[in-house]
Formats: C-alpha cells, structure tokens, sequence
C-alpha cells in the first residue's frame, strides 16, 4: 500500500528512507527523491499554499498510475506545505521495485507529475519582495516523455 | 450555487480564498464571463485564460467544461510542486 | 568531495540518507539509489567478492566521470562485500544537484557503471547449491546509452 | 616476476587466489598460454577468453595489451556489482 502525507510538518529523511520498504525480501531496488529549497538569490523563506483535498486525490491518481505503469513494490510521497526556509525539505518520493530501472523511471515519473499535475504553488520571498514562482515549461514537456 | 476557489495569484487579485456564487452558467468559461462582468479584480484575475488552470469538483479540466452537477469550481496558476 | 566506502559491515541507510548533503543551499535535489538481497529462488545467502585497491580506484574513476559530466554539489557511494542475506542491503549511492534531472541521470549512471565496471563478484547460496551470478547483457547494454 | 590474481569462480578453477609467475610474456594473451601449458586447472579456467576479463595494475585492459612494466594481472569474470 503506499504511503501519501501532505503536511505541513517536518519530516525525517533519514526515517522514512530507514523504514520504506523494510522487510520485504522481494525488493531489490529503493529510489529516493528529496526536494530541496534552494538559497537562489537570496530568498529568506518560500511559501507553499495547496488545494486541501485536491491535493491528496491528485496525488492519489498519480501514484496509481505509477503502480500501475511499473510493477511496484511500494511508493511514498511526502509534501509540504506551509513557510520553508533554504535548505528544508520540501518533499520526497520513494519506489521499491524488483530491478533498478522500474524504481528510477517510477520515482523521475513521480516526480515529473508531482512538478504539475499536484496542486501546490511557491511564493519565494527575497530581497526584492515577494514572487510567485513560474511554471517552467521544461517541466511541462517532461510530461511528454511519459 | 456553487463554491469558487481561488489559490496563489489569484485568489490575491480577487482578495479572498473562496466565495459560494448563485449562477446558472452553462459552462467554466460562461461563469468566467459573469465574474469578470462583476468587479475589476475580477478581471485583473480572470485577464489571460492561458495563464489559468481550473478544476471542477478537484479534478482539472478545461475552460470549455459544462458546470451542471459541478459543485466546486477551482481557479489557480499552473502548479509548481515537487 | 564525493565519499566512497567499500565495506563488509552493514551501514545505515537512514544515517547515510539523513547526513548527505546536509546544510548545502545550494542543492535542491538529492536522489538516493539502494540495491538489497532479494529472496530468488530460496536464496539463503549471497557472498560477494572484490577486488581490494582496484575496487576503490574503479568506484572513484566512476564518480569522478559523474561530477564531470553533471554539475553535481555531492555524490556518494558505499558497497558491501562478504556474507549478505535477502534483506540486506548490498549497496547505495547518493547524487545532489541544483535541479532533479541531474540527480536522477546521474544516480543512474553510478549504477549502471558499478554493476559492470566495478570489481565485484556475487555468489548466491540456493537449495541448489551455490552459483555465481552470471553477468546479464542488459546491465553490459545500459552503459551504451551514455 | 609478476602478480597474477584470480577472483571468483576463475579463482575456484585455479584454487588459489594469486601466485607469483616467472614470465617473458609479452602480452597478456602470451601469458595465458603459459599458464594454460602448465596444468589442466589453468586449461579450465582459461578455456573461453570471451567470458573473461583482465585488469592490469588495477585497470581493465584487454588479452592483447603489452606486459612490460606491469607488476599486478587479474583474470576473472564480468563484474557482477550493485
């Protein structure tokens, strides 16, 4: 079953990366992503608004499609929301499949639609006010490889 | 009546998170239209469609989407998670 | 500077994830890969040989050709040799980089180059006896894509 | 003098892990036929070059690369790493 936590809280790295997929001896192969934010131009915070329900379901859909896509063993993903500064974790996925390349194209496909297809938005706030951050079309055409 | 919501830039230049709207547009673009004709933060917001997503009941869909049964309407920005 | 570690003592995945690319604002995307024992065919253990000197040397001219090829803020690489059961994990690297396509491509290319370029030997210990795992010409195929 | 080495099952057919080998070789191809011209084990384990690799001083060469200089050889087969 895989595991989906949209918080605003913290979360270990060094936990959920200790306890994905432990246990299971048909595993042979556990991808991790971490994203991070970035100190780009001096931002002293980021924050990250979210749809509250939308969010899980879209992030629901995603998942399925991967498990579906990829013989999985299991998934995670963690969002955050909330005030983050450089250097927090802003979220994570996991993929645990039998060989390598399953768990590496699940988590790049994770990842490339949680970029946007998942409904959170960033505002960094820097020496020159506050921003929305842009859609980038680099990640929308990442969808296109899928 | 049906809920609107509004999220990032949007819902700042509309000035509120969300607001229940009586309508009888047929379709997403049809109650953009009635929005637009309501105040100018409306249509500061609602100004360039191609810079906007919307979903309907929590799911994404297009402009030209019928709002019949529809009982929350989602206006934001493309999403930059991840 | 990348680490590198070639051991027969079990490490910790949590740690070893936790303690990666800690305090560096400038990354936004750490991507961590590990490889496990997986329970084939009643495998009751496996033991892998290398090749002291020339394992470390091979593992570091790798990691050296990925900080050259992607602009990458850490990179990390830790193997086990010796006596592993299903459950165990054998190995694990970990890539930091500004954005996500560079610490997921390179993370992949660690792997590919260590499965056929680093000289390590698996032997698996079955109810059939025991059998060295035979090279497969897919991992040797996976490096042409670089 | 040089230091050959065996790893895995080239290790097992052979029966020892390194050995000190007197040698004119030229090459390393010339080497394995010295090799193969002493005793069966060494017949066994070379029998079919195409399933083996060999390092010299510590990197990955070929069968037909030249000796001289080199003080440590190692046969075995592909890595199986990761």
């Amino acid at each position: 079953m895989p595991t989906i936590r949209v918080q605003s809280a913290p979360f270990s790295l060094g936990e959920e990366s200790e306890g994905f997929a432990a246990g299971r001896t048909e595993t042979g192969a556990v991808v991790t992503f971490t994203g991070l934010v970035r100190d780009t131009g001096g931002i002293s915070r980021m924050e990250i608004e979210h749809y509250p329900g939308m969010t899980e379901k879209a992030i629901g859909d995603i998942v399925d499609e991967a498990m579906g896509r990829w013989t999985l063993d299991d998934a995670l993903v963690i969002h955050r929301h909330g005030t983050l500064v450089p250097g927090d974790r802003i979220m994570m996925v996991a993929t645990a499949a039998r060989h390598r390349a399953a768990a590496f194209e699940a988590a790049e496909y994770l990842m490339d639609y949680l970029k946007s297809r998942a409904p959170f938005w960033k505002k960094e706030y820097g020496p020159d006010g506050a921003e929305w951050v842009a859609a980038k079309d680099e990640d929308e055409d990442a969808l296109s490889r899928w | 009546m049906i809920d609107v919501m509004y999220f990032a830039w949007v819902r700042e230049r509309i000035g509120e998170p969300r607001e229940r709207v009586e309508t009888d547009a047929a379709t997403v673009a049809d109650l953009v239209e009635e929005l637009k004709a309501r105040e100018p933060r409306y249509e500061a917001a609602f100004a360039d469609l191609s810079a906007l997503r919307v979903a309907l009941d929590q799911e994404l869909s297009d402009f030209d989407a019928p709002l019949a049964g529809v009982r929350e309407v989602a206006f934001f920005p493309p999403m930059t998670g991840g």
